[in-house]
């Protein structure tokens, strides 16, 4: 059967050896293979995907860098978002780019900072988000922001009233360009000044932001059906994983 | 910036009449009372871990006084605020009390400074996060990305056994079906006569015909040929003088017995040939 | 109060500013600003409308030949579709943009009849499965099974009409995990297992079947080009062979 395939293939190249005058092999085949899968896919690739289309005894690892460091200088950068790659179009030609249909999320100012002070602090309940900003946090702010997908309820803090945890999704780390959350902007002056600590004053221990979905120790699953209720957009980052490679 | 001025029971946002709206508009665009407190204290122009709280809460405080002189409406949390930076002022004026048991005016005024610091902190650290190159704002993935075709290639089930008993059916049909036709319509005369000579060997007493024939047919589709064809067989081994048969009327069963040996003993028979 | 907003947000940008890590100057940039437009793109792009996005000055003609040998031997090309710009996959890596998915199907009793009659009376012509078989065989049964690569057309009978000949082929005995063609049970055998009635008359036999490729005497080789028409997924076996090794 596998043979139709080749025989496809071999008439395609017979064609385009007749056309172009390059020749192919100038470039390595497993850097034109990376190349032309991430510039087809509609969707951030890991590695292992990848790894399944390429040739045998390829070290994946060492094209992807190989890749990363020939687009850096270009228009179009090889970037790793959520430990899955993807080409992007340079952040410096960010002014060449605005396009008309796009509608940019306008977020409100609080929205904002509730967004970034679960992403500084996930896990994080409601609670503590109010005793960082002083106020009292409007459901619709939080709506907002299980809307965009960029935050999901992960589970429930062991303390009365087992209230909901936040934490960021892929689609958070994807929207503002982060490879892994260890690398939110500023991450490292905030912990230094202790103040990513929630309890006052300044203690020895600085939690890290932890995007793990992955419960920790105080924290409780989510009760059966939640996902699947007023939540439901924030949970699609995590059921779309399966979704999205199919 | 969007005002957000929260109430303080329902945590919904306040809500305020068109003919009030101008009386929040020296508030609007605060956090609550943290945000303004960071906002006066940013016009002191210092680190905020040097900040005069005294001088802050007084701050504070006269622009509560003067938003109250106008009844500007206020939420609660501003008010709680101010009544504990009050309490807080008051301290910090008074000599601290020996062996106090809570904690004392300065640890008091440097948790304040503290959540101000922390604030301010993730404040910045939401600016630098807005501010990152954005997807689809800044930066834009493929616009048109190449679909991935999918071909359906089919898969046959079918094992060995299914393959044997097909060819096996087919060709048994074939040969089969032909040889059952043969047996079914040739019950031939020389196949019914020898039949009946056989049986004629063992019936020395009259016997009826019917009741062999019928032990003898085991199909009862072949009823009809077998009947038939002993008949007419019977006929000419009766003509050939090598059996008797009788029947007492039309549609009786018929009877049978091997010719005695000593010629034509008719008066034996029940009724005339 | 805003300006206050407007000071922190002035401060960040020059701190952002500070962190870019990639000097961009190392291409130029026009041919940076095309292959971010073009990358971006929801369609493909023509001169004029890719002329108006570039600084003044810029030979944009010279500025798309260029980026087009730049990518020539890249896993994408930058193609020219009806005047417009886009890129798009090498043709010679397009079976990177297919995914197989296989659906099973039961093959009909007619096809399995046949191709029982095919294995063991191999070579033969449609009229003679019909013969045995006492029915017609309708045109889609032998497409079927020609589909499956399981049967081939071998050769033409040398009779009137020069009818085709059919056989199995190595994928039919991998399929029915059969060592070789002549493993097939014959008529004591398929008596044995109860297959075939034990009654059967004398003089029916079960043929002792044979793949050999070679053509019979009553055979005449397939006409050139025969293969490669509607035959063609029957005929992989006989090009294949040199594939395989491959």
């Amino acid at each position: 059967m596998a043979s139709l395939a080749e025989r496809r293939v071999q008439e395609v190249e017979m064609v385009d050896e007749a056309e172009a005058p390059v020749n192919p092999q100038a470039r390595p085949e497993e850097l034109r293979i990376l190349e032309a899968l991430l510039f087809a896919a509609t969707e951030p690739l890991d590695q292992s995907t990848l790894a399944k289309r390429m040739p045998d005894g390829v070290d994946v690892k060492a094209a992807l860098e190989q890749l990363q460091a020939d687009y850096a200088c270009r228009g179009v950068n090889l970037v790793r978002v959520a430990n899955k790659w993807t080409f992007r179009t340079a952040g410096d030609l960010s002014w060449l780019m605005t396009r008309e249909t796009t509608e940019t999320r306008r977020l409100s100012r609080a929205a904002i900072e509730v967004l970034a002070i679960i992403a500084y602090h996930q896990p994080v309940t409601r609670a503590e988000i109010e005793e960082i900003r002083g106020v009292v946090t409007s459901k619709g702010t939080l709506d907002v922001l299980l809307e965009t997908g960029w935050i999901r309820p992960r589970g429930r803090r062991k303390t009365p009233g087992r209230p909901l945890t936040f934490g960021t999704t892929e689609g958070f780390l994807s929207q503002f360009n982060i490879e892994a959350i260890g690398d939110l902007p500023g991450l490292d002056e905030l912990k230094g000044t202790g103040l990513l600590d929630s309890r006052l004053p300044t203690g020895f221990s600085v939690p890290s932001p932890s995007d793990d979905p992955t419960l920790r120790e105080d924290e409780d699953p989510l009760d059966v059906g939640e996902l699947e209720l007023a939540l439901a957009p924030a949970a699609e980052p995590e059921t779309g994983e399966g979704g999205g490679e199919s | 910036m969007t005002a957000e001025i929260l109430s303080f029971e329902t945590g919904k946002p306040a809500e305020v009449a068109d003919g009030e709206l101008s009386l929040v508009v020296d508030v609007e665009g605060f956090e609550g009372p943290l945000d303004l407190l960071l906002a006066l204290a940013r016009q002191q122009k210092v680190d905020l871990a040097k900040i005069s709280i005294l001088a802050l809460a007084d701050q504070y405080l006269q622009f509560i006084e003067a938003a109250r002189k106008i009844r500007l409406e206020l939420a609660a949390d501003y008010l709680v605020m101010a009544a504990w930076l009050a309490f807080l002022k008051s301290r910090l004026l008074l000599p601290e009390p020996p062996a106090a048991e809570r904690p004392s005016a300065e640890e008091m005024a440097t948790a304040l400074a503290n959540r101000l610091r922390r604030l301010e902190a993730i404040r910045e650290a939401a600016n630098r996060l807005m501010n990152r190159p954005q997807l689809l704002r800044d930066i834009f993935p493929r616009g048109n990305p190449e679909e991935i075709a999918e071909i359906r290639r089919p898969k046959f089930n079918a094992t060995l056994f299914d393959l044997l008993t097909a060819y096996a059916v087919q060709r048994q049909q074939r040969v089969l079906r032909s040889v059952h036709l043969a047996r079914r319509t040739v019950w031939s005369l020389a196949e019914a006569r020898a039949s009946l000579e056989r049986l004629i060997g063992i019936a020395e007493e009259w016997s009826c015909l019917d009741e062999y024939l019928l032990n003898y047919v085991v199909e009862p589709s072949q009823k009809a040929t077998v009947f038939a064809s002993s008949f007419a067989a019977a006929l000419e081994l009766v003509r050939e003088g090598e059996m008797e048969l009788n029947q007492s009327e039309a549609f009786a069963p018929l009877y049978f017995r091997k010719r005695p040996a000593q010629a034509a003993g008719a008066a034996n028979a029940p009724t005339a040939e």
